[in-house]
Order: structure tokens, then C-alpha cells, then sequence
């Protein structure tokens, strides 16, 4: 966070190895048949979901990562990488934090005396 | 909106007010920051799925019947493709090899019309048993996107898959559009070493609408 | 400042008041503190004859830093803490089986109550005081919000949910309720009035069906009148012809009706009833669709026949009726003096609702039938017995509430305010020439 | 404005004059004087909505509006002076001048992607104008005469349900508002930019002007904060068009998921408002006080905690909505984080006038202003921070008088303060001082007699958005209405003094009028279209002011 970004080296992006790009190629193709597999086959109740979105984050970060070169970036990509992110939970968070937490409210029962006697 | 952006936030080389490293990494954290702003914007329907797949966990999981898993998937593999041939020609271009970037980038947008096809597809046969919006209710169709029923059933489950995937293909669009006007300026031999900023720029969209596609995938078709 | 805020009527308006006083005395302190030196610096380090003086630079002090960090944080956590403890006394449900629960319910523009007895009102509403009240709110269009500002309470009323308030008045009186959430055209005139009695009051107040009972009786096509601007039709549909958001009601009856999908419909008892129920289903070409909203639930079937049979009359050779002014009593005005005890009673019998309960023909409404009454004897509710002479059957008038007969429940207002003695007498009179 | 330049000093304004080369421009300087010219527009069509309503408002009792009408025009005043003027307010003016100057670059980081945003604004406002006068719907109904005038009237706020059954124009009114949305992104992301990669050798992080900070800060919400409303408003339409859903409580929606969605960019929006204004008034105060701004680091660390903790409050302005009571709790607590770091700065720039050179020039005089507007400002907003006192406060006209505390106190007079601040960079010339203080009066004086009444009415109970009022609320409904015309003739005043001096004013500026140490004024007045005639470079924090003394130092 110094005042250098101007003058950096002369370097554009990094290059990163073919056989790099094809191993992530494969990871997520094969992460992709795992999501699928443990969707149709396994059953852990509620933690499916938990299960998908953890190989989901997997492969997220992998493209990222290397397709995205947020490997080789600088901290303030990082920071501009990440905020978002945080703030999506923070969103999520506090609307999960409202909704489940609300009093169940019921109107009282009205017993008609008017009608009772009919 | 997103297209002409993109025409603005590379520049010509050597602009004419920053030396052109300062103006690759400058257009790239402009681009991360551009990225922060679609993730939030798919971040609000992530929301909404997420609360109300919490509220109406059987109606959610009743609804996520009619989708086509394996129609996801083949999409899901054809983006994650894409995004490899995307940084295929990226690389290319840092190699200053216009030829391969202009191919690799073909076969990227080649691979965006694959997805737009399956896409299609499948709101079609939507649209047959009545599950679209914007369609008359006839006999024909098992379903009245309109009618009380309907809602009752799947709650605002296929609201939300029509928001969410029509938002993504919408990207996936514009995504197109961004890497075509990258691989004209390849068959232009516009690249270099020195320079390769609107590939760069395209395929980091391009990632991002395959990154988008990674979550809803799981979500939307194998949610129970 | 504090006296600009309305009276104290709810135990938790003092509690509300008092931490108000404190933020108002801490934020005049610091406001006079900050400005006042803002203001002293300014005149005593004034630049003098347009000549800058020297200055020392003065970049920052670490200690000053954190003394204005740390005050105004232990501040904050007392202020918020108080915020937070006498909000859980404003929202505390309580579980006091003395508690009294009204049903509320918001629409454009008006608020209903329903208690739970059965009795329903609109735009007014009426508790004990000194008992812990809970209005649980819901609305039927829109977001409202329900506040009661003498009672420091203020609640959204949201579709879909129910919310409620609760508060325990200590002051007898007449309030304002305001609705504050934004509603649509008429959300200012949105108002209801509370009126904190005693209980003895509300007791009478709360059995008093005389109002609904006296709907009940109405003919249908007057009753269709009263609900035409009682349930806010009148909002939207005119009775002279002019269009508004919706079809005027003037010559709609038994016309043919096109909708905004070409097909066409005749407008029968039918059709209205549909309209009523399900407004969406069916509109008229050149409106829009989104306004009515359903009064599935909130319309009973005789209702419905009530406004059916309004709308039948509206044929446009009658001028179109006003809005009642109020419930206005049958009869004022007219002259009584002259009248027989006998035809007194009568008088009575017909227009203060006795026939509502009490039939003459010797079938068992809701209250025993008056023919051959008078001299009968039976048993009350008690146990005891009775015989249904002159004083009886003053008692049963004045304060029926004391002897129920058998097999009957104890519904019948007190009249004792309503009548004279010469009504009652006329009752008794009357009752008289009903004997077997 | 250039018809009086000389032959031979070519500035930013004259140096090419064809109506093209303005709307054409990439040079941030004329991007940011069209935007001024355009957001005063809306502001004055804002105004005049305001000064309308607040004429029925006189009295108790219909005056001369329907509740229709009065709907409307609240309607428009919020969506307007928020969407089209405030937002846009400081940072696509004065930023857009000001950032590069300030830091020493020649430009922003996308100068065509400034353009760009500035054009998103005027389809945005054209979206707006369609929502105002509704010609669609009048020409699609067969010009039936009730079709003719029917503008949104959801208020600002857009709330569903109601905002899903209101007219089309709502569709027009929210698309306008994503439209701007984008516009505002763009904007924040070329200042991001901008700031970390074109400042001049030796401008380090804590060299940078306050306001630069303050600016950067505001960009940070403006990106991140915007996309959600935008998507949020997209919702909205889509629930029109094809019924999802998620705000409609009869498929099971819920109609406070709305809110939290809009709040959780609508609160932060409010620090992109007034943020500027702070930076305004910590580049005004040590120039006018010739002192450096007191604790300069903590003036910093405040700019950037209250947008950090301004994304964790959002809640607040639903304490009555239905959220549940630990919902409740929580935000409650959360937002007394935001009083602490705003109350360190009012500190900060009290303190800095100690031992002063103090000269009342009508910039400082805006910014001692917005120092007691703003105590106003904070310490009203804490009655709202407190759970219990809200509930009684919430959707009265005590938020009303609180929120234009903030925002016209704060944001607008920071804008006007910054106006007469940077008048002489932007144009050259000076203005009449004594006109300017008069203005100022008005200003001051028609302000408070508009909104202190209106503390006093939601004290009394009266809610937001009443097109009437019970008898008893009149007297301060007087006062208040007597008040915002005070306040608009002295914005009339301010305004028609600068443009005068603008286009008539005889007195050229010279490059530095205030002796400011701070980079903007090292380059002629106006600057030329480079900004700065050879490469500038600094090697100390621009509030070097006065003697050095023993201890306290910057670095």
C-alpha cells in the first residue's frame, strides 16, 4: 500500500504453464461428476447442500486462482476480490438472522357470540 | 452497457495520460473491481434462493424435479471448457501469438453458443408443460405459470431459476460480444507482448460468468 | 423539548420518556459544548486586520484522540443499552391471562378490530385500562404500520404476517392512531381513534352488538349502501357514472360486461359475486388489473346479497344515497308524546332492536320470545326462579345481565341509557297485550 | 464561460469551444461542470416540488392538491434530489474536477469510461423525465385524459407490495434509479482506480488530502453497495412482469426481504453523500484556520470506518418493520458504530481552528455551519439508533427533519461550501463576497426554521408522508413552510452569485487565492487542459500550515 504501484517492473501478466491450465481443466471437470455423483447417490439430509456448495467453492476458487491469475495479483486485487464476498455473507447474514428469528404471531381466536347460539 | 465499458476500460495502448504497464495493471483492478459488482448483483438472487429454499424446502425440492440435471451438467462442462480455451488464448497473446489467440477465443464464444442452445432447449420444453411466464395458459400444458395452484406448488422456485439463469444468459451474451470484439482485433494482429489488455479483460468476464454457473448449477438442478 | 411529546397514556411511555430526556440533555451538552467552541475559537483566534498571525502546528494529540473515542463509546453502550431494555418491556409478551387480545387488520384506508367475542369495528376501538392490551396486526393490501403515540407503541402491518403491539394504557382517554407507513392515496386520513375506559365500561361497550345486530336487520339493498362506503368501495367505483380507478356503479347491473381478454360476460348476482371474491379473475377491458384486492374472508354471503341488491337498484331512476352520517337513531325527531303507552312499546320494539332477538310469534331467536311473556314464570340461569311481572321485566332491560333465563346466554346490551321510563313503561304496556 | 479568455493562457475551458468538444469530452474537468450543471437542474426541479408541497402543507385541510397529486410530489422530490442529485452530488462534480488535481495525475484512470458514465446518467434522468410525465401509457391508452399526468407515487423508498400495484411508471421510476446505479459504479471504480495507480511521485497514502480519502472511501460504496439495490430494483420489475414472487406475501413472499435489500444499499448510500462533505469541510477548515487539520490520521480512519461499519447498520431504518426483536438488538447496537468515528471528526475539525488565523471567508462560513448542522445532524440520529425512543420516532417527521439534517445540511451544504471553496479553480474568476454571505444567511437561517420545526412535529407525533394533518400539528407546518422558501431563495442567491461571477465576474482568480498548500492550487486557475503545465511532485502532506512546534508530528 505504498505509493510505488506507478513505477512497477516492467512485466505484464503472469504466465503460467500449459500443463497448469489443463490440470484445472480436469480438477473441475471431474469436481463437476463428483457434485453430480454425491447429488444421485449419496444422502446426508440437509448437508447435501453443504457438500455441493463446498465442491462448488472448490472449483470457484480454482478458476480464480489460475484462470483468473488471482494467484499472481497484488494485494488490493485480493481486497477487491474478497469484499464482495464478505459483504454477500454480510447480506446473507443478516437476513438470516431476521427471518428464522421472528416470533410466530397468531390472532387470537374469535369464538362469535353472536353465531355461538344459533 | 457492460460491452461498451469494456471498450473503454482497455483503451488504446499507450494512452495517452499513463505508460502502458501502469495502464494494463490499472485496467486490470478496474476490471476485478467491475467483477465485485456482478458478483453482488447475482449475490441479491443468491439471497433470495437462499432464504426461501430455507422457507419452502419441499416446495423447492418438488420444483427442482423439473429441471433437467443432465442438461446442467453438459452446460456446466461446456463453460468450464470455454473458460480453459478463454485462458488458452490469453496465453497465446502473452506469447504475443495473434493466430492461436484468434482460434482459441473462436472456440471460446463457439462454446457460448453451445451453452445458449442447451439453454434454449430447455426453457422450450419449459414452455411446453406451462412452466415459462409470458405464455398463455392452454390446455395442452401440465402447468398455469399464472394460476394459484401453480404458486402454491413450487412457490417462487422457477421466478427465481428464470431470473437467475435469464441474468447468467444475458451474461453469457454479453461475454460473447466482448470476445468477439477481442479475437477481431487478433485477426488484426492488435496483440503483442506489450499489449494484450481486451483479451485479458474478456476472459476474466468470461470466467466470471463460468464462475457464476459453477454455484447456480448445484443449486438449481440437484438442490434436495 | 419533553413537553412537545403527547401525554404519558402506557406504562412503558415514562420508561420511553425518561431515556428520551437523557439523549435530548446529552445532546444539547455536546451540541452547546462543540459549537460554543467552534464558536469561541473563532472569535478569539480571528484573523485581525486582514493579517495572518503566526500558528503553531498543531498536527494531532494521541491523548485528546482517545479521550473523544473512548467517552462518546461508553456513552453509546449505555444509550444503546437502556434502548435495548426498554424495548424488550415494550415488545415482552405477556402471558397474563388478564391480557386482552384484539385482532387488527390494516387496508387502504382504514382499520378494522376484531374482538374476541366476535364484536367488529372500524376505525375505533376501545379497551380497558390498567390491563395489559395486545393488538395483533396483519393487513390486507399494502404495508401500513399502526403507532400509537400516547402509548410510545408503533408497529408495520404487513400482508402475509402478523405483527403485533402490545402496551397496558394507565390514563383513561381519547387517542389518535396513526397509520405510518405509507399506503397510497388516502394514508393521512388512515386514523383511528382508542378510547382507554374503565372496565366496568368496556364490559358494556364490548357486548353492545346492537350496531351489527341492527346491520343484520337492515334490507339488503340498505345494507349494500352502508357496506359501499363502510368497505371503502367508494374509493374507487363512483355512483354517478364518472369513471375512477374502477367501473362506476351507476346502470352496472345486468349490463354486459367486456374483459381485458376480449371475452364477455353478463353482470348477474354471479358475476359480481365473483368480482367481489376474486377481482383479478375478471377486468373490465381499459382498467387496470393490479388495484381491488380480494375481500375473500372479510364479506359474509349476506353481504354480498346486500351489495348485489345496491347494485340492482342503482338503475339511475333514483338519486343515488348519501353517506349515512353516522348511525344515526331511528326515529329522531319524530314525535313520541303522542303515542299510546301501547303504541310506545311497540315503537320501542321495533326500532331499538328488541326484534332482532326477541320474535313474537313464539320461536326462539337469540333471546326468548315475547309473545306470551308477560306473567310467566321459569327458571334463571342460577338456579332460581322468576316471574316475569312489572319489575322483572324493567330489571331485564335496564340490566339484563343479572337475570339470564335458562337455556339462553347472556348477550343483551343494557339499555338503561338508551331508555326512558316511559319507554320502559310502554314495553311493559305493550308486552302486556302480547299474553296468550 | 470562455468568452473572456486571453489569446494567450488556454485553459481547460477555452481551449477548444465548440458545443462538440463539451459533449465529447474525455477531460475530467468538463465532465465534472456538465454534471454540475445537470444535477442543479434536477436539483432545482426537485426544490420547486418541495416548495409545492410544502404550500399545501401550510395548512391543515386539502389546499390546493389531491392526496394523489401531494403523492406524487413527495414522490419525485426523494427520487430526484436522491437518485438524480445527491448521489451524484460531490463526487461526479467536485471529484471529477478535483481527484486528479489533487493527486497530481493528468486525468482519471478511464477517461472514456467517465464520459460513458456521465451519459449513463442522462439516459438514467431521461428514464426519470419518462416516469414524471408518463407519455406512454398516456399514448397507449388512447389519450384518455386520466392517463396524462400519473407519475410514481411510491416514494423513493419504492416499498412492495405497494410498488408492485402502483402505475407503470413505478417501472420507468426504478429502471431510471438501476440506470443511475450503473452510473454511480462507473464512476466509483475509475476513482478507485485512479487513486492507486496515478498519484504523482511522493503523493504516499498518508499525503493524500482528506478529501481524496473521503472520495475513495465514497467510491468503495458506490461500487459495492450499488449493485444490490440495482438487482433489487430489477426484482421489483420482474415481480410486475411476471409475477415471481418474492415480494408478494400471497405466493408466500416477503415484503421485508424488500427492505432489507433496499436499506442494505440505501443506508450506505447516505455516507456516499455526506462522506464528500466531510472531506469538503477538512479541506476547508485548516486553509481558513491556517493550521494543519487536526489528527489527520484519525480524520482518515474515520472516513474509512464509517464506510466500513456504514454496511453493517442497514437494519435501523426497520427497527418497527417486523424483523424480529434480535434483529432488532443487534443493528440497534451496531449503528451507535457509526456515531463514534463521526463524532471523532467533528472533534478533529473543531480542534484544528485552536490557535488559529481565522478568516470568515463564505467557505468557511458553510463549513462552520455544517459543523452545527451536523451536531444536529448526530445527535438527533442517535435518538434513532436507540431501540425504544425509534419506535416512537420511526416514519415520523423527526426522521424527516433528521435525514435533511444529514443530507441538505450536510451533503448539500458541503456542496455549496465546495462550490465557493474551488469557484476560483473551476472558473477563474472570483465571486462577490458580500452576496455570498448574504446567501449563506438565508441559507442558514431558512434551513433551520424549515426543519427544527419539524423535530418539534415528530416529537408531537405527526407521520412522514401526510398530505394532511390534524389541527394541532399547523402551527409548525407554518413555520417550516415559511422556512424552506428562506432556504430556497438563499440557494437561488448562492447559485445565481456564482454563475453571475462565472459568466460576467470582472476579478480573475489568481492560481492560489487562499494560499492553500494542497496540490490543486498549484496549477493556474482555471488549469489548462493537462492539469499541471510540468509534472508536479510533492514531499509533505498539504496542511503543513504554521510554525513547527515540539512534538505531534505527522510522519
Amino acid at each position: 500500500m505504498s505509493g510505488h504501484d506507478n513505477s512497477e517492473h516492467g512485466e505484464l501478466g503472469h504466465i503460467v504453464p500449459f500443463k497448469v491450465y489443463l490440470a484445472v481443466c480436469i480438477s473441475l471437470m471431474v469436481l463437476t461428476v463428483i457434485t453430480v455423483v454425491v447429488a444421485e447417490t449419496v444422502d446426508v439430509g440437509s448437508w447435501n447442500i453443504v457438500v455441493a456448495m463446498l465442491i462448488a467453492s472448490v472449483k470457484a476458487s480454482l478458476v480464480a486462482l489460475f484462470f483468473m491469475h488471482l494467484k499472481f495479483e497484488d494485494p488490493i486485487t485480493w481486497l477487491y476480490a474478497g469484499f464482495p464476498i464478505v459483504l454477500l455473507f454480510l447480506l446473507m447474514g443478516g437476513i438470516f438472522l431476521d427471518n428464522p428469528t421472528r416470533m410466530e404471531v397468531k390472532p387470537v381466536e374469535v369464538v362469535d357470540t353472536l353465531k355461538a347460539k344459533e | 452497457m457492460s460491452s461498451s465499458n469494456e471498450a473503454t476500460v482497455s483503451g488504446p495502448p499507450h494512452a495517452h495520460h499513463w505508460d502502458p504497464v501502469t495502464a494494463y495493471h490499472g485496467s486490470k483492478l478496474g476490471m476485478w473491481l467491475f467483477l465485485a459488482t456482478e458478483i453482488l448483483l447475482f449475490g441479491v438472487l443468491f439471497t433470495a434462493f437462499a432464504i426461501f429454499r430455507y422457507l419452502y424446502m419441499e416446495e423447492f425440492h418438488h420444483a427442482s424435479q423439473y429441471l433437467d440435471w443432465k442438461m446442467g451438467a453438459i452446460n456446466t462442462a461446456v463453460l468450464i471448457f470455454s473458460s480453459f480455451t478463454a485462458v488458452l488464448g490469453v496465453d497465446a497473446a502473452q506469447h504475443g501469438d495473434n493466430k492461436k489467440t484468434f482460434r482459441w477465443l473462436c472456440v471460446t464464444v463457439a462454446c457460448g453458443f453451445i451453452f445458449l442452445i442447451v439453454k434454449y432447449l430447455e426453457y422450450s420444453h419449459k414452455a411446453h408443460i406451462g412452466l415459462f411466464p409470458f405464455i398463455e395458459c392452454n390446455d395442452h400444458a401440465q402447468f398455469c405459470w399464472d394460476s394459484v395452484e401453480f404458486k402454491n406448488e413450487f412457490k417462487m422456485y422457477f421466478g427465481l431459476y428464470y431470473c437467475m439463469t435469464m441474468l447468467h444468459a444475458l451474461h453469457v451474451i454479453i461475454g460473447m460480444g466482448i470476445l468477439t470484439w477481442a479475437l477481431l482485433k487478433a485477426k488484426k494482429n492488435r496483440y503483442s507482448t506489450d499489449y494484450y489488455t481486451p483479451v485479458e479483460m474478456g476472459a476474466l468476464y468470461w470466467h466470471l460468468v463460468d464462475l457464476i454457473w459453477i454455484y447456480l448449477f448445484p443449486l438449481l438442478y440437484l438442490v434436495d | 423539548m419533553f413537553r412537545y411529546l403527547p401525554e404519558q397514556a402506557s406504562e412503558v411511555a415514562p420508561k420511553v420518556d425518561w431515556l428520551h430526556h437523557w439523549i435530548t440533555d446529552l445532546s444539547v451538552f455536546f451540541t452547546v459544548a462543540i459549537c460554543g467552541a467552534m464558536l469561541y475559537f473563532a472569535v478569539r483566534y480571528r484573523k485581525r486586520d486582514g493579517v495572518d498571525h503566526e500558528t503553531p502546528r498543531i498536527e494531532g494529540n494521541n491523548f485528546l484522540e482517545i479521550v473523544w473515542t473512548v467517552v462518546p463509546t461508553i456513552i453509546c453502550v449505555f444509550v444503546a443499552y437502556y434502548g435495548v431494555v426498554i424495548y424488550r418491556d415494550m415488545v415482552e409478551v405477556s402471558e397474563d391471562p388478564d391480557q386482552v387480545v384484539i385482532n387488527g387488520r390494516g387496508r387502504q384506508w382504514a382499520w378494522d378490530f376484531q374482538y374476541q367475542n366476535g364484536k367488529v369495528t372500524t376505525n375505533e376501538f376501545v379497551v380497558p385500562v390498567n390491563r395489559p392490551i395486545r393488538v395483533v396486526l396483519t393487513s390486507t393490501d399494502v404495508l401500513h404500520s399502526f403507532f400509537l403515540p400516547a402509548m410510545r407503541v408503533k408497529k408495520d402491518v404487513v400482508p402475509g404476517m402478523y405483527t403485533y403491539v402490545s402496551f397496558t394504557p394507565v390514563k383513561e382517554g381519547e387517542y389518535h392512531t396513526f397509520c405510518t407507513e405509507y399506503c397510497g392515496k388516502d394514508h393521512s386520513y388512515m386514523l383511528a381513534s382508542l378510547k382507554v375506559v374503565s372496565q366496568a365500561e368496556y364490559d358494556r361497550w364490548v357486548n353492545d352488538r346492537s350496531a351489527e345486530l341492527m346491520k343484520a336487520s337492515m334490507s339488503p339493498a340498505k345494507l349494500g349502501a352502508k357496506l359501499y362506503y363502510e368497505k371503502g368501495c367508494n374509493a374507487c367505483h363512483s355512483l354517478d357514472g364518472s369513471k375512477v380507478v374502477g367501473p362506476t356503479f351507476l346502470k352496472l347491473f345486468g349490463t354486459e360486461r367486456v374483459f381485458s381478454d376480449g371475452s364477455k360476460a353478463t353482470a348477474d348476482e354471479n358475476y359480481i359475486k365473483n368480482s367481489i371474491l376474486n377481482p383479478q379473475s375478471q377486468i373490465v377491458e381499459g382498467y387496470d388489473a393490479i388495484p381491488m384486492p380480494s375481500f375473500d374472508g372479510q364479506i359474509n354471503d349476506n353481504e354480498i346479497t346486500g351489495i348485489i341488491e345496491f347494485l340492482r337498484g342503482l338503475d339511475g331512476s333514483a338519486p343515488a344515497p348519501e353517506q349515512p352520517e353516522a348511525d344515526e337513531e331511528k326515529g329522531q325527531g319524530e314525535d313520541l308524546s303522542a303515542l299510546s303507552p301501547v303504541e310506545r312499546g311497540k315503537w320501542v320494539y321495533e326500532n331499538k332492536l328488541c326484534i332482532t332477538c326477541h320474535s313474537l310469534d313464539g320461536s326462539k331467536l337469540v333471546g326468548p320470545s315475547f309473545k306470551g311473556l308477560y306473567g310467566r314464570e321459569g327458571e334463571l340461569n342460577d338456579g332460581s326462579t322468576y316471574v316475569a311481572n312489572d319489575e322483572y321485566i324493567q330489571k331485564s332491560i335496564m340490566d339484563p345481565a343479572s337475570q339470564i333465563v335458562k337455556g339462553y346466554q347472556p348477550l343483551m346490551p343494557p339499555y338503561a341509557q338508551q331508555l326512558g321510563d316511559e319507554d320502559v313503561q310502554g314495553v311493559i304496556e305493550y308486552l302486556k297485550t302480547l299474553k296468550e | 464561460m470562455s468568452a473572456h479568455a486571453d489569446g494567450d493562457d488556454k485553459n481547460y475551458l477555452n481551449c477548444e469551444t465548440t458545443l462538440w468538444s463539451w459533449i465529447s469530452t474525455v477531460d475530467h474537468k468538463r465532465i465534472g461542470l456538465m454534471y454540475l450543471f445537470t444535477i442543479t437542474a434536477f436539483f432545482i426541479v426537485g426544490g420547486l416540488a418541495a416548495l409545492t408541497f410544502r404550500i399545501e402543507l401550510f395548512s391543515s385541510g386539502a389546499q390546493f392538491l389531491t392526496p394523489d397529486q401531494y403523492n406524487v410530489l413527495f414522490t419525485l422530490h426523494g427520487a430526484i434530489m436522491i437518485f438524480l442529485f445527491i448521489v451524484p452530488g460531490i463526487p461526479a462534480t467536485m471529484g471529477n474536477f478535483l481527484l486528479p488535481l489533487m493527486i497530481g495525475a493528468k486525468d482519471v484512470a478511464f477517461p472514456r469510461l467517465n464520459l460513458l458514465s456521465y451519459y449513463i446518467y442522462v439516459v438514467g434522468a431521461a428514464m426519470a423525465l419518462i416516469a414524471i410525465f408518463n407519455p406512454f401509457d398516456y399514448i397507449l391508452s388512447g389519450f384518455s385524459a386520466e392517463q396524462a399526468f400519473n407519475p410514481a407515487d411510491t416514494g423513493w423508498t419504492f416499498y412492495a407490495p405497494y410498488s408492485v400495484k402502483s402505475g407503470s411508471a413505478v417501472v420507468w421510476m426504478t429502471g431510471a434509479a438501476f440506470v443511475l446505479g450503473f452510473s454511480s459504479i462507473l464512476t466509483g471504480l475509475n476513482f478507485i482506480v485512479t487513486v492507486h495507480k496515478l498519484r504523482c511521485p511522493g503523493m504516499t497514502w498518508n499525503r493524500l488530502p482528506v478529501f481524496v480519502w473521503a472520495l475513495y472511501a465514497t467510491s468503495v460504496i458506490q461500487t459495492l453497495a450499488t449493485p444490490v439495490v440495482g438487482m433489487t430494483l430489477v426484482l421489483l420489475i420482474m415481480e410486475r412482469v411476471m409475477g415471481v414472487g418474492i415480494f408478494d406475501p400471497s405466493m408466500g413472499g416477503d415484503p421485508v426481504l424488500y427492505e432489507h435489500f433496499f436499506w442494505f444499499y440505501s443506508h450506505p448510500v447516505v455516507y456516499i453523500m455526506v462522506l464528500p462533505a466531510f472531506g469538503v469541510v477538512g479541506e476547508i477548515i485548516p486553509v481558513f484556520s491556517r493550521k494543519p487539520i487536526f489528527g489527520y490520521k484519525m480524520v482518515v480512519y474515520a472516513s474509512v470506518a464509517i464506510a466500513a461499519v456504514g454496511f453493517l447498520v442497514w437494519a435501523h431504518h426497520m427497527f418497527t418493520s417486523g424483523i424480529s426483536d434480535w434483529t432488532a438488538i443487534y443493528f440497534s447496537v451496531a449503528t451507535f458504530g457509526v456515531a463514534i468515528p463521526t463524532a471523532v471528526k467533528v472533534f478533529n475539525w473543531v480542534s484544528t481552528m485552536y490557535k488559529g488565523s481565522i478568516s470568515f471567508e463564505t467557505p468557511m462560513l458553510y463549513a462552520m455551519a455544517f459543523i452545527f448542522l451536523f451536531m444536529v445532524a448526530g445527535t438527533t440520529g442517535v435518538y434513532l439508533a436507540t431501540l425504544a425512543v425509534d419506535v416512537y420516532y420511526h416514519d415520523t417527521y423527526f426522521v424527516v427533519a433528521h435525514f435533511h439534517y444529514t443530507i441538505q445540511g450536510g451533503a448539500v451544504i458541503g456542496l455549496i461550501a465546495a462550490l465557493h471553496f474551488w469557484f476560483p479553480k473551476i472558473s477563474g474568476k472570483m465571486y462577490n463576497e458580500p452576496v455570498a454571505k448574504l446567501a449563506w444567511f438565508l441559507v442558514f437561517v431558512g434551513f433551520n426554521l424549515t426543519f427544527l420545526p419539524q423535530f418539534v412535529l415528530g416529537m408531537e407525533g405527526m407521520p412522514r408522508r401526510y398530505f394532511d394533518y390534524l389541527p394541532e400539528f399547523q402551527p409548525m407546518h407554518r413555520l417550516s413552510t415559511i422556512g424552506s422558501f428562506i432556504n430556497g431563495f438563499g440557494y437561488t442567491f448562492a447559485l445565481l452569485n456564482l454563475l453571475y461571477a462565472a459568466v460576467f465576474g470582472r476579478v480573475k482568480a489568481p492560481r492560489n487565492p487562499y494560499n492553500s498548500l494542497s496540490l490543486e492550487w498549484k496549477t493556474a486557475s482555471p488549469p489548462s487542459h493537462h492539469n499541471f503545465d510540468e509534472d508536479p511532485e510533492v514531499d509533505d502532506y498539504p496542511y503543513a500550515y504554521g510554525t513547527p512546534v515540539e512534538g505531534g508530528g505527522h510522519h
